[in-house]
């Protein structure tokens, strides 16, 4: 059971280099997608026993974050007819040297947390850092609309491995109604990008800063 | 132990203002005199200046269209001031009519309330002249006053007392001895005050006749008949006034008994008299630019006796 | 139940405002459900507190003060809003700033949002499981969204994606502190406040604090706390006057949040973490406030970064503590009172003078026979003039902070309330001021009531607590770690 | 008591009903009558704390947030309030008259609204037993008087003298909130506290000290002190007259009666006196300096108010050093002068700005050397104008001169007092006194001259006519109370006296000597009098039936005079003006004679306040430099991002280490 949920782990950092290193959109958007699937899986390999409230939350995340999210990406992507580069601000190499960086951090805090108790890696905590990390990194440094959401969604994705871990034993309305919200935002935030891009023929949110002093 | 016990009425004192009041145009005289001794003239008779109030008292008067009911208050009001002033200035060592602690500025109060009503009667004639001599009159004011203000402290620190009366009646030969400078320089100080305040050379020039040049003739100029009459009173009793303390002062010669006390000061304030005809011939009027300086001169002196008596 | 009522009847009023298709209607029923909520809330005053959903909703003292003030400030809107969505032109009309032409999102989603939006905001106010609690805040930034995004012109879409943006952003980091406080119980302990508190001392003060500051930062960023807040200035001035209304009373329940958590962190014996880090990022707020203040040329930004410092004020009254925090919960009302009428007039100053220009605005007291003195008079409340409430709570914030061990902290305190005085009153009373650039002219009763109403309010709180409300006052001070 | 609530409550009632009607005239009337009625009603109770010290306080059961606070009268309150009621009654008569030709162009409600809520304020600060009672009338008196200065607020000038003045008010009002909120603040403070005893503000500083100097700040910005009053010249002349002479005559002493408290409750350091003399000796000169070189009455009025709070503080200091070195003569001498310096004051001074006010209504004009003549077309206006600045020349026989001679006194005994302890300050305190009562003379009569006598200089002067009977009546009032009180100066230092007794044991006995000697000066002014009326007659009977004819004035054979040949203010006090550029900053613009036949010559003067100059331009620049920060906000949602991910590792940083 445990080298699964390591396995996934180790899946989940890899996916983020990926992202990091990447400059297509789309492989960013699967890649995340990649992420969901996986992450669907630790409310179950989380600890020993299955209940259907684990088993629920877990087959709506894989819904919403294998299925659902990736669509609606691209669809909004197709919406907007751009260059699906991602332009980032900081050059691919950088971001990369970022993520090692981050990931030694992450490390270095996991260390500092208390054991989360028995049956969990210890890998989780410094992975689900390291992955929110990266997303804060993507949505500060990338350019497009679309890819500002991907980050946003590896940053869900990060606090998503963490809450597996944290709730140990999961709150069906707690988390029925956090997927629920996370889905409602990355639907309006497409729709936003949707509007964007037919206002200013663009989805370059670095070129949204009319309103300043 | 004060010398004169406040808050009392004086009645001797009424002789004394009275001997003012009829001496002081003899004042004039005795300063036209010797002016013309000192130029080889024989010069107006002793007595020309009570000629003068008398014919002036008995002409009529001539008032511009332009001044208002304020205008011959002015007089009135100056000769009012002058003569309460002499109530409560003491004569040779002998008390004001009236004194009370604190009267120094009273008295100051007294004359530039006079020269208050002086320059607004000049101001209402709306004449250019008379508007330049009044700010004149007021510009000097300031730094006159303050050396008079701060002379009389001098003495007051030096007599320990806040009368004139009583300081003038406590000012004698030990005083002399003990703190002679500083009376020297209060007495110099209080000098060139006088000389300010009746507008004599170096600060004015009674008899000149160039309008732009004058400041106290000048605010006068539109004044006739009794008004005249009036200012040039006050005139005198305001300068026996000033004589009179000065002299308190400058000749402390205190005997026991009034009548010689009394004589001594009339001499003394006549003395003064001669050396003010002394200076009027002896030196030409300062640039009207210098005056001021000379007025902040004498509050230098006073300022340094003062502080010479306070270390 | 009356709590769960207020959370269900503007949510079901919100969707059947969607469905409605005739104008008149859906306006009357959003009068109507505004004036249904306020009713239910003083119910809720007056019957005893009862949770619900085995404790995880459950309308305590604090709740029911944001409730109060949230449902009044929405009673007020939804009268604004019915004359302004009158007012409002059909159809395409040039922008008056770029010239371009836009035209509105229809008024069904505009109400709908609306009402759900104030759904959201009492599910805040009584939720007691953090998780839940999050899952509210983060449904008032969903629905509040769209209101932005009425007028369809550019900035206000710009304004409306910074806004998704960064509170998702910081919602995200509330998340994670959310869980991190959960770790913290061992993982085992539900989200549920009475629980978290009950576990208080065995929770691992490492963690707390990593957690207090995640959640700090998240809810800190929709509340409006420098430097988190830079979404605020763009929405308040792109979006219709009434929806920068109702987000003070967004702000308002994210403070809301925060103190709930320092309740755990006060049950843990952390409390003065707390209170150090609520301290610093008030003043910080203040202090960024203040310099935006000054020279401030855009009146709906002015008010906007008067937010800000009300925002800082709140927080640092609730980190300074004791009578403070009382202080602070009554600044919430009084401030929230005030603002709105602001925003109202700020609405009615715009429609007079097409622009939003402190320099263009000139004479408004002659050109606006109503709005202009309510103006100069909002002008003071809102700068903590007697008799108006915020001189009261200002005082007793300051009297506390004075009180404290670190009297210097008023100083700095008094500092910059004096900078923010002197940027918003220059910038706010030229524009009353002066020769009037434009004609004077009559205005509509919807649009000049709600803030009078609501000025008064204030006014009145300056003066008058009425015994009910000083009680709530007092108990909430009492639950949220002050006296 | 009941008196006393009815007399606020008056005033609040008259704040309302103002706002009602509609009509200019009922709204005009209601105001000034409540006002009015107000004061009388406030009045007798203030009298009677006056004549014998009253126990009643007035608890006012105030429900939450602010809690119970109390008023009461004690002898200062009531010697400060007393002429504070009579003077705002008299204003609000003089204002019904003032604002009626103002009829179509403004509404009246609200400058009365806030004329009755002004009056409320100060009625409260004079009487608050309670420190945020003080603060919640302080705070009522500064906005209210905002909104009145701000009444003429389609003029540019009013508009920025309005920002000047609520900015100022607010920074004094900073450190007043400071002082009336830190823990076991009591309002008035206690006679005799023992330093610090309250107090724990800050560690390691002198608390008594830090009261003394919060005080100092936050009442002195409000007494128009240097350089913390420098908004006071362009505030009080920008409001309508009525206000100004409220403002002048009433509201600058409120900061005085602040600090007044302050240094009576608590044992006075010297370097206290040392400051206030300094304070009060530089804003003297300052202001009458500055009087000296203004274009427009009403500002000169204003620099002269500065120069009188000036004074009344040389007073105050001089009190406390006499209290510092337990001479308690000196103390006495200083505080009453102070005191009674005040009541003169605020007469003269209302008188004043009830002149200038009616020479603005009358003649339209407001710049001095436009004027001129008016005396013979506005008699009864310019006789009192007369009349009042003979006493705020301290000139006898009116009330001026008492305080004047009382504060003179004070520093007198300073210096004769054994110990040296005191010389220096007293010295200085004589000379700033002298000198001020020098120059103000100067500046009045010029002042006096250049308006009311002569030739009138412009269309408007020639047209202007008397004031209503509503503005002159009060006008009228205080110019026959102005000699009245020189001769009743001895009452006046004894109910000083007796009022400071309380704070001071045994001022009254050591004052007695004073009082006789005051007595004796009264005598000399009814001499003064006496002489004058009977040189008067002497005239009259020396004149009757002799020719007295009219002529023009001698002018020197010139043959063309003009009235602009005359001698403007601004000539009049140049040369004076010229000795105090330097301080003052006075900017004298002459137009030298040039060539051989002059075209235009001139001279024109007006001082631009060094003082508010310099804060202004600090101010502006540390806007500028604020400015800059405006640059944090620059619109790029990425940088926003990362600040909050900025913020989030800085807070952990300090969480976790």
């Amino acid at each position: 059971m445990l080298s699964l949920v390591e396995f996934i782990l180790v899946g989940l950092v890899l996916t983020n280099l990926v992202l990091l290193g990447t400059s297509r959109i789309g492989l960013c958007i699967r890649m995340v997608a990649f992420q969901g699937v996986g992450l669907a899986f630790l409310p179950l390999l989380g600890h020993g026993d299955l209940t259907w409230s684990s088993l629920a939350i877990s087959a709506a995340t894989a819904l919403l974050k294998g299925w659902a999210f990736p669509t609606l990406l691209f669809r909004s992507l197709e919406s907007a007819h751009v260059r699906a580069e991602v332009e980032p601000y900081v050059s691919y190499s950088g971001s990369l040297l970022f993520g090692v960086a981050a990931l030694a951090v992450s490390v270095w805090l996991g260390g500092r947390m208390p054991l989360p108790g028995p049956g969990v890696p210890q890998l989780l905590i410094p992975v689900a850092f390291f992955t929110i990390l990266v997303g804060l990194f993507g949505i500060v440094t990338r350019r497009k609309a679309v890819s500002q959401v991907v980050a946003y969604l590896v940053l869900e994705n990060g606090i998503f491995a963490f809450g597996a871990v944290a709730l140990r034993k999961a709150q069906l309305l707690v988390e029925m109604g956090i997927l629920l919200d996370v889905f409602v935002a990355v639907f309006v935030m497409g729709i936003a990008i949707f509007r964007i891009n037919r206002e200013f023929d663009h989805i370059d949110s670095g070129r949204l800063a009319s309103l300043k002093e | 132990m004060p010398l004169v016990d406040h808050n009392a009425v004086h009645w001797g004192a009424l002789a004394r203002a009275a001997l003012g009041l009829a001496l002081c145009p003899l004042l004039f005289g005795v300063i036209n005199r010797v002016k013309a001794k000192f130029a080889g003239r024989t010069g107006q008779p002793l007595l020309q200046t009570y000629f003068d109030l008398a014919r002036l008292l008995k002409k009529g008067a001539v008032y511009s269209r332009t001044t208002t009911w304020l205008f011959p208050m002015g007089p009135l009001l100056g000769l009012a001031c002058a003569l309460a002033a002499l109530c409560l200035a003491p004569l040779g060592g002998m008390p004001g009519l009236l004194s009370f602690e604190g009267d120094l500025f009273l008295f100051a109060g007294l004359l530039s309330l006079g020269r208050f009503a002086t320059a607004a009667a000049a101001l209402d004639t709306g004449s250019s002249f008379e508007g330049m001599g009044a700010s004149r009159e007021m510009q000097f004011a300031v730094p006159a006053e303050l050396a008079q203000i701060l002379g009389l402290a001098a003495l007051a620190q030096a007599t320990g007392s806040l009368s004139l009366s009583e300081m003038l009646a406590r000012i004698d030969m030990v005083r002399w001895e003990a703190a002679g400078p500083v009376l020297a320089l209060t007495g110099t100080a209080l000098f060139l005050v006088l000389l300010a305040e009746t507008c004599r050379i170096p600060v004015d020039d009674p008899n000149t006749h160039l309008e732009l040049t004058m400041i106290h003739e000048v605010m006068v100029l539109d004044h006739s008949g009794p008004d005249l009459a009036f200012i040039l009173y006050g005139q005198g009793v305001k300068m026996w006034t000033l004589c009179a303390m000065l002299a308190g002062l400058l000749a402390p010669v205190r005997s026991g008994d009034p009548l010689l006390d009394v004589s001594l000061g009339v001499a003394g304030v006549f003395a003064l008299a001669l050396v003010m005809g002394v200076v009027e011939s002896s030196m030409a009027r300062l640039r009207l630019l210098l005056v001021p300086r000379l007025l902040v001169g004498a509050t230098a002196l006073s300022a340094l006796a003062l502080i010479l008596l306070l270390r | 139940m009356l709590g769960a009522l207020t959370i269900l009847v503007p949510a079901l009023a919100g969707a059947a405002a969607f469905m409605l298709r005739e104008h008149r209607a859906r306006r009357a029923l959003l009068v109507g459900a505004a004036v249904a909520h306020l009713l239910l809330t003083l119910a809720a005053f007056a019957a005893p507190a009862r949770p619900m959903f085995d404790g995880a909703l459950l309308l305590d003292e604090p709740g029911r003060l944001f409730l109060l003030i949230t449902s009044v400030l929405f009673l007020a809107a939804a009268f604004y809003s019915a004359g302004y969505l009158e007012r409002e032109m059909r159809g395409s009309r040039p922008d008056m700033i770029e010239g371009r032409l836009f035209s509105n999102s229809p008024e069904a989603r505009f109400t709908g949002c609306l009402l759900l939006f104030l759904a959201a905001m009492s599910f805040v106010c009584m939720a007691r499981n953090l998780g839940l609690l999050w899952v509210g805040v983060e449904a008032t930034t969903l629905a509040s969204a769209p209101l932005i995004y009425f007028h369809r012109h550019h900035r206000s879409l710009e304004a409306t994606w910074k806004y998704l943006l960064l509170c998702s952003v910081g919602i995200a980091l509330a998340l994670f502190g959310t869980y991190m406080l959960a770790l913290a119980g061992g993982g085992e302990i539900s989200l549920n406040l009475n629980a978290l508190m009950a576990a208080g001392p065995t929770l691992d003060p490492v963690l707390l604090k990593a957690a207090f500051v995640f959640l700090l930062v998240g809810y800190g960023t929709k509340m409006g706390l420098a430097p988190m807040h830079t979404w605020l200035p763009d929405v308040y001035s792109e979006s219709p006057s009434v929806m920068a209304l109702m987000s003070t009373c967004l702000l308002n329940v994210s403070f809301l949040a925060i103190l709930r958590v320092r309740q755990v962190l006060a049950a843990a014996g952390q409390a003065q973490f707390g209170n150090d880090l609520l301290v610093f990022l008030g003043l910080t707020s203040m202090a960024w406030a203040a310099v935006f203040l000054l020279r401030q040329t855009d009146y709906k930004r002015l008010l906007a970064y008067s937010s800000v410092e009300h925002m800082g004020i709140l927080a640092f009254g609730a980190g300074i503590g004791g009578a403070g925090m009382h202080g602070s919960l009554m600044h919430v009302l009084a401030h929230g009172a005030a603002k709105g009428a602001m925003f109202l007039l700020a609405g009615n100053v715009l429609a007079a003078y097409m622009t939003k220009n402190v320099s263009e605005v000139r004479g408004a007291v002659r050109a606006l026979p109503f709005s202009g003195p309510l103006w100069v008079a909002g002008v003071l409340a809102l700068t903590g003039m007697p008799p108006f409430g915020l001189f009261v709570s200002e005082l007793a914030i300051l009297r506390a902070a004075l009180a404290g061990d670190r009297p210097f902290l008023a100083v700095i305190f008094l500092v910059l309330l004096a900078m923010a005085f002197i940027g918003i009153t220059t910038a706010a009373l030229r524009m009353a001021q002066g020769e009037n650039t434009i004609p004077a002219r009559p205005e509509p009763m919807s649009a000049t009531w709600p803030p009078l109403a609501l000025l008064l309010a204030a006014l009145l709180l300056g003066l008058y607590q009425p015994a009910p409300l000083a009680a709530v006052l007092a108990a909430s001070a009492r639950l949220t770690g002050g006296f | 008591m009941t008196l006393f609530a009815a007399c606020l409550l008056t005033f609040l009632l008259g704040a309302l009903a103002s706002l009602l009607p509609r009509s200019f005239r009922a709204a005009n009337a209601l105001g000034s009558g409540f006002a009015a009625l107000g004061c009388l009603l406030g009045l007798v109770p203030a009298v009677q704390a006056l004549a014998s010290p009253q126990d009643w306080e007035l608890i006012l059961y105030w429900p939450p947030p602010w809690g119970l606070g109390a008023l009461g009268l004690d002898g200062i309150s009531a010697l400060f309030l007393t002429p504070a009621l009579g003077l705002m009654g008299l204003g609000a008569v003089y204002g019904r008259g003032y604002l009626a030709n103002m009829e179509g162009r403004k509404r009246a409600g609200p400058p009365w609204f806030f004329y009755n809520i002004l009056a409320a304020s100060i009625t409260g600060v004079f009487s608050a037993r309670d420190p945020l009672l003080l603060l919640l009338f302080w705070e009522g008196m500064a906005l209210s008087s905002y909104f009145l200065v701000c009444m003429e607020d389609r003029d540019g000038s009013v508009r920025r003298a309005g920002r000047i003045y609520l900015v100022a008010s607010h920074l004094g009002a900073a450190f007043l909130l400071a002082l009336c909120l830190q823990p076991g603040a009591s309002w008035p403070p206690a006679y005799g506290l023992a330093p610090g005893a309250s107090v724990t503000m800050l560690p390691g500083a002198d608390p008594a000290g830090l009261i003394f100097l919060l005080a100092l700040v936050g009442f002195g910005s409000k007494a128009g002190l240097a350089p913390l009053g420098v908004w006071l010249p362009e505030a009080h002349p920008a409001a309508p007259s009525h206000v100004s002479a409220v403002l002048s005559g009433v509201m600058i002493k409120t900061g005085v009666y602040g600090i007044l408290r302050v240094l009576l409750a608590y044992q006075p350091e010297p370097w206290w006196g040392w400051t206030l003399i300094a304070m009060g000796g530089g804003t003297a000169v300052l202001g009458v300096a500055g009087a000296l070189s203004q274009a427009e009455i009403k500002r000169l009025l204003a620099w002269s108010s500065m120069e009188n709070a000036g004074l009344m503080l040389l007073g105050l200091g001089l009190g406390t050093l006499g209290r510092a070195h337990d001479a308690p003569l000196v103390a006495a001498l200083g505080f009453s002068a102070a005191l009674i310096h005040m009541v003169n004051h605020g007469v003269f001074k209302s008188l004043l700005f009830f002149c200038a006010g009616s020479v603005l209504h009358g003649a339209g004009e407001r710049r001095m050397d436009q004027l001129g003549g008016l005396l013979k077309r506005m008699p009864a206006t310019g006789t009192a104008f007369l009349v009042a600045s003979l006493g705020i020349c301290g000139l006898p026989p009116l009330g001026g001169f008492a305080s004047e001679l009382l504060l003179g006194l004070a520093a007198m005994k300073g210096l004769l007092l054994p110990t040296s302890s005191l010389d220096i300050p007293s010295l200085a305190a004589l000379a700033a006194l002298i000198l001020c009562a020098g120059i103000a003379a100067a500046v009045f009569v010029g002042a006096f001259g250049a308006v009311f006598l002569g030739e009138p200089r412009s269309q408007a002067a020639q047209n202007a006519h008397e004031a209503p009977a509503l503005m002159r009546w009060p006008m009228i009032f205080l110019a026959c109370l102005a000699p009245l009180m020189g001769l009743c100066a001895p009452l006046l230092l004894n109910t000083a006296l007796g009022v400071l007794e309380p704070a001071l044991p045994g001022a009254q006995a050591l004052g007695a000597p004073l009082v006789t000697g005051l007595t004796t000066a009264s005598l000399v002014f009814a001499l003064l009098l006496a002489l004058f009326g009977g040189l008067f007659l002497l005239r009259r009977t020396l004149l009757r039936g002799r020719d007295v004819r009219t002529g023009p004035t001698w002018d020197c054979g010139y043959i063309a005079p003009t009235a602009r040949i005359q001698y403007t203010y601004s000539s009049f006090a140049q040369p004076l003006s010229e000795m105090f550029r330097s301080l003052t900053g006075s900017t004298g613009s002459a137009t030298r004679p040039w060539r051989l036949f002059p075209v235009r010559v001139g001279y024109f003067a007006e001082t631009q306040d060094r003082v508010l100059t310099a804060f202004l331009a600090a101010f502006n620049f540390m806007d500028a430099r604020l400015e800059a920060l405006h640059r944090l906000q620059q619109g790029q949602v990425h940088v926003y991002v990362l600040y909050i991910a900025a913020t989030l590792v800085a807070l952990l940083a300090w969480g976790l280490w």
